[in-house]
């Protein structure tokens, strides 16, 4: 038998999925669990149809009150659906494969994050107008309702990443995965909730919008490494 | 720098504000409390552990030298 | 530094019988300073001209508040270095600081709420400094909880010391944002630490009760870490020889 | 395929220990997986094979001693390594939401590539349909599948490659571990049933372990 290195050599680099691969593969697969994309949205509706009659149809309570309300249902619907980002990939192993890609665990993570706000957070900032006109909110809040939840449930999304990424390996992480997320959802609630506040006053509120894509560019660039670490760290389990 | 009350029973009342006063120092040094003696306790029970498993051992040890017993003569 | 699990420098054996020494003295002292400054704040300082008496709470409420912030970020630079150099001793440290920090945010917000009473006549009001500090809880207990669920207890250090990490990186974020919520919503009010002038007679019992709730944290922090050490390494020859010659 | 000994080592561990929950696996294990070899890690349950693979392939870093990928050390050589790595654990890796072929394109083979693979696993007329709607078998096969795939990595290392294979299933798999290994690949695997390769070498991790008295883990103090 001639010596080894005669035959072709075995392919060297593998071609492994980059960012954009990635990220369609993962967008095809969010698409094709249609309930996954529904339930958030239902919820969101289902709420806040529940809020007039839960506090009374009265015009100006429910005027006062929408921006917040709205503002805290698209956080739960958006932690609703985190729980689903890793464990599917957990269970049937390409979590485990995604971190020995050679590239950084990290374009894996914002793939999964980005498509998870497209699938969740971006309908929610979609449909917010319908819901600010069932809640009788102020006609000057529409447009800054939509750019703060179309800005915030980025983050949320993201920072929602580690929360699912320390409990991906746990039996029942549901309420561990909300109590662990809540206090680092504060800073881009109160934010979302006082732009909004401001616009119905009248006041300016691009001082707000500009602060919570502060939150956005910062929550994009650490999240997904806290949440690739987190990850290592639960596959061990 | 002198004692800013006339009597203890002024002290205790410290003129409406006392009843606050006093709940908020007796949970604050409760609270302390229970965190000083909470190791004491982990050890005792962390003692007790091991002297179970130890005797656990020592049983499995004799029943083993016991069948062993039983085969050797054979 | 190689890349793989070399001796550890401070092998929990080592930390055992170095703090032997030191436990004595800082009982003593932070019984004395603690003591000293309870009778102090409470008898000797003036009364305050607004708040009268009950701003007397002060002398446990901020060194409390103060302990519960120094407290997380001492779990948490602890859990770093665990992550970064695998050290038991420093997870044993970081799994001690949780709930010491937890008890210590919960008598901050207790006494907060209590003081509250008398300064604005109901118990809870979202101050900043309140809220804040309920929020820190949060991640007090959202550390807690995680190293509990995690059933292998290597991971589950590492899962909490990254929430801790993740959870200090926040906290400046989480305080600004309550403080500027705050000031939207609220008309100046008193601020509940801020009594109206900080004169030496009440400074001084404030100062002595601080350096005396530092050390019954350094107390108590190095207590509950060897108590823990000897639960995770009750496997060894010198934790068994401890336990059973111990107290 | 004789191993010449001047054939290029590609993976090397000296002297590894491996601490699992506070209790040491093994320790003082050494070994050189030259390319074109094959070695099984044999031992009892628990004594650590998975430990092992999951520290060789980086994804767990308790451990001492040294893992040499060609020549340099972890974590500068890890990134190297993975480039060329295969693995299979006891999951698949094969996502339900996906096709056969979705799969395998999701790990980097072209579409060409790809059927061909899924044929020599019987899998031809399954490429279109979801994983989900196929049977534990057939997702295993489609699982295994990257090793049939034209450019398949140098590395390959798997764990228990041959649970839910039937006859046919296990000798297709030795032909082409062999292939792979005339190619000048290198695997190393860990498997309760009885594997007929060619140049196989074993490791059996109970010659490495550490005996259960009580000693002294914690280590010696360093400051006297």
């Amino acid at each position: 038998m001639s010596s080894v290195d005669v035959q072709p050599p075995v392919s060297e680099a593998r071609t492994s999925p980059g960012f954009v691969a990635l990220f369609r593969i993962e967008m095809l697969l969010a698409l094709r669990k249609r309930a996954d994309i529904a339930n958030p949205l239902l919820f969101f509706v289902t709420v806040l149809a529940l809020l007039p009659l839960g506090v009374g149809p009265e015009p100006d309570l429910l005027a006062k009150m929408a921006p917040g309300m709205i503002w805290v249902m698209a956080l739960l619907a958006t932690m609703l659906s985190q729980e689903s980002l890793f464990r599917g990939d957990f269970e049937d192993g390409t979590l485990e494969q995604l971190t020995l890609l050679p590239q950084p665990l990290y374009f894996a993570v914002l793939a999964k994050s980005l498509v998870h706000w497209v699938a969740t957070g971006l309908p929610l900032a979609l449909l917010s107008p319908l819901l600010a006109l069932m809640l009788n909110l102020p006609v000057e809040g529409y447009l800054c309702l939509f750019i703060s939840l179309f800005l915030g449930t980025a983050s949320l999304s993201l920072i929602g990443a580690i929360g699912a990424a320390l409990t991906v390996a746990l039996r029942r992480p549901g309420l561990l995965l909300a109590l662990i997320v809540m206090p680092l959802y504060v800073p881009v609630l109160i934010f979302g909730t006082g732009a909004v506040q401001a616009a119905i006053d009248g006041y300016a509120y691009s001082a707000q919008l500009a602060i919570l894509a502060a939150l956005l560019a910062a929550a994009a660039a650490l999240a997904p490494l806290a949440a690739a670490g987190a990850i290592r760290i639960s596959l061990d389990n | 720098m002198e004692f800013q009350f006339s009597s203890f029973a002024d002290f205790l009342a410290m003129d409406g504000h006392g009843i606050f006063v006093w709940i908020s120092y007796a949970v604050t040094f409760a609270a302390l409390a229970a965190m000083a003696l909470y190791p004491r306790l982990a050890r005792r029970r962390l003692q007790r552990e091991l002297q179970h498993q130890q005797r656990i051992s020592q049983r499995r040890q004799k029943v083993k030298a016991a069948r062993q017993a039983v085969k050797e003569p054979a | 530094m190689a890349w793989q699990w070399f001796h550890r420098l401070g092998s929990p054996r080592w930390f055992y019988q170095k703090t032997n020494v030191w436990l004595p003295w800082l009982a003593l002292a932070s019984v004395v300073l603690l003591s000293v400054g309870t009778v102090w704040g409470l008898g000797f300082a003036p009364e305050d001209a607004k708040q009268g008496n009950s701003y007397r709470i002060i002398f446990i409420h901020v060194p409390a508040a103060f302990l519960a912030l120094a407290g997380y970020y001492i779990m948490a630079i602890s859990g770093a270095i665990g992550l970064i150099w695998k050290m038991k001793l420093s997870f044993a440290v970081m799994r001690a600081a949780a709930p010491i920090g937890a008890v210590l945010t919960f008598i901050s917000l207790f006494t907060g709420a209590v003081w509250g009473k008398p300064t604005w006549g109901t118990y809870w009001v979202w101050d900043a400094r309140i809220t804040s500090m309920l929020i820190l809880l949060f991640l007090y207990i959202g550390v807690m909880a995680l190293s509990q669920a995690v059933s292998r207890e290597q991971v589950a250090d590492k899962a909490s010391a990254l929430l801790a990490l993740v959870g200090t990186v926040n906290i400046p974020i989480i305080y600004k944002s309550v403080d500027w919520w705050f000031t939207l919503h609220q008309p100046a009010t008193i601020r509940l630490t801020e009594s109206s002038s900080i004169d030496p007679s009440m400074f001084y019992p404030l100062l002595t009760m601080i350096i005396g709730f530092y050390c019954m944290y350094a107390w108590t922090l190095l207590t509950h870490t060897r108590a823990l050490l000897l639960r995770r390494e009750v496997r060894t020859q010198w934790a068994q020889q401890e336990l059973a010659g111990g107290k | 395929m004789s191993v010449t000994s001047k054939s290029p080592v590609v993976l090397q561990v000296r002297d590894l220990a491996c601490e699992r929950d506070g209790r040491r696996l093994f320790e003082g294990l050494d070994f050189s997986l030259p390319s074109g070899a094959a070695i099984q890690v044999k031992g009892a349950n628990g004594a650590g094979k998975t430990t092992l693979l999951r520290t060789l392939i980086g994804s767990s870093s308790d451990f001492s001693g040294e893992i040499l990928w060609r020549g340099n050390p972890f974590p500068e050589a890890l990134r190297g390594m993975r480039e060329s790595l295969l693995y299979i654990g006891h999951r698949g890796g094969v996502r339900a939401g996906l096709t056969p072929l979705e799969n395998l394109t999701w790990y980097g083979a072209d579409n060409e590539s790809a059927l061909q693979a899924l044929d020599r696993v019987d899998l031809f007329g399954f490429e279109h349909s979801l994983c989900h709607s196929l049977s534990a078998g057939q997702n295993r096969r489609v699982a295994l599948a990257r090793m049939f795939l034209p450019q398949a990595p140098r590395l390959w290392v798997l764990d228990e490659p041959l649970t839910a294979l039937d006859v046919a299933g296990v000798a297709a798999l030795e032909k082409q571990m062999s292939a792979h290994m005339d190619k000048g690949g290198s695997i190393l695997l860990t498997s309760h049933q009885p594997l007929a390769l060619p140049g196989l070498d074993f490791i059996d991790l109970s010659d490495f372990v550490v005996d259960e008295s009580f000693t002294d883990i914690g280590g010696e103090h360093v400051f006297s």
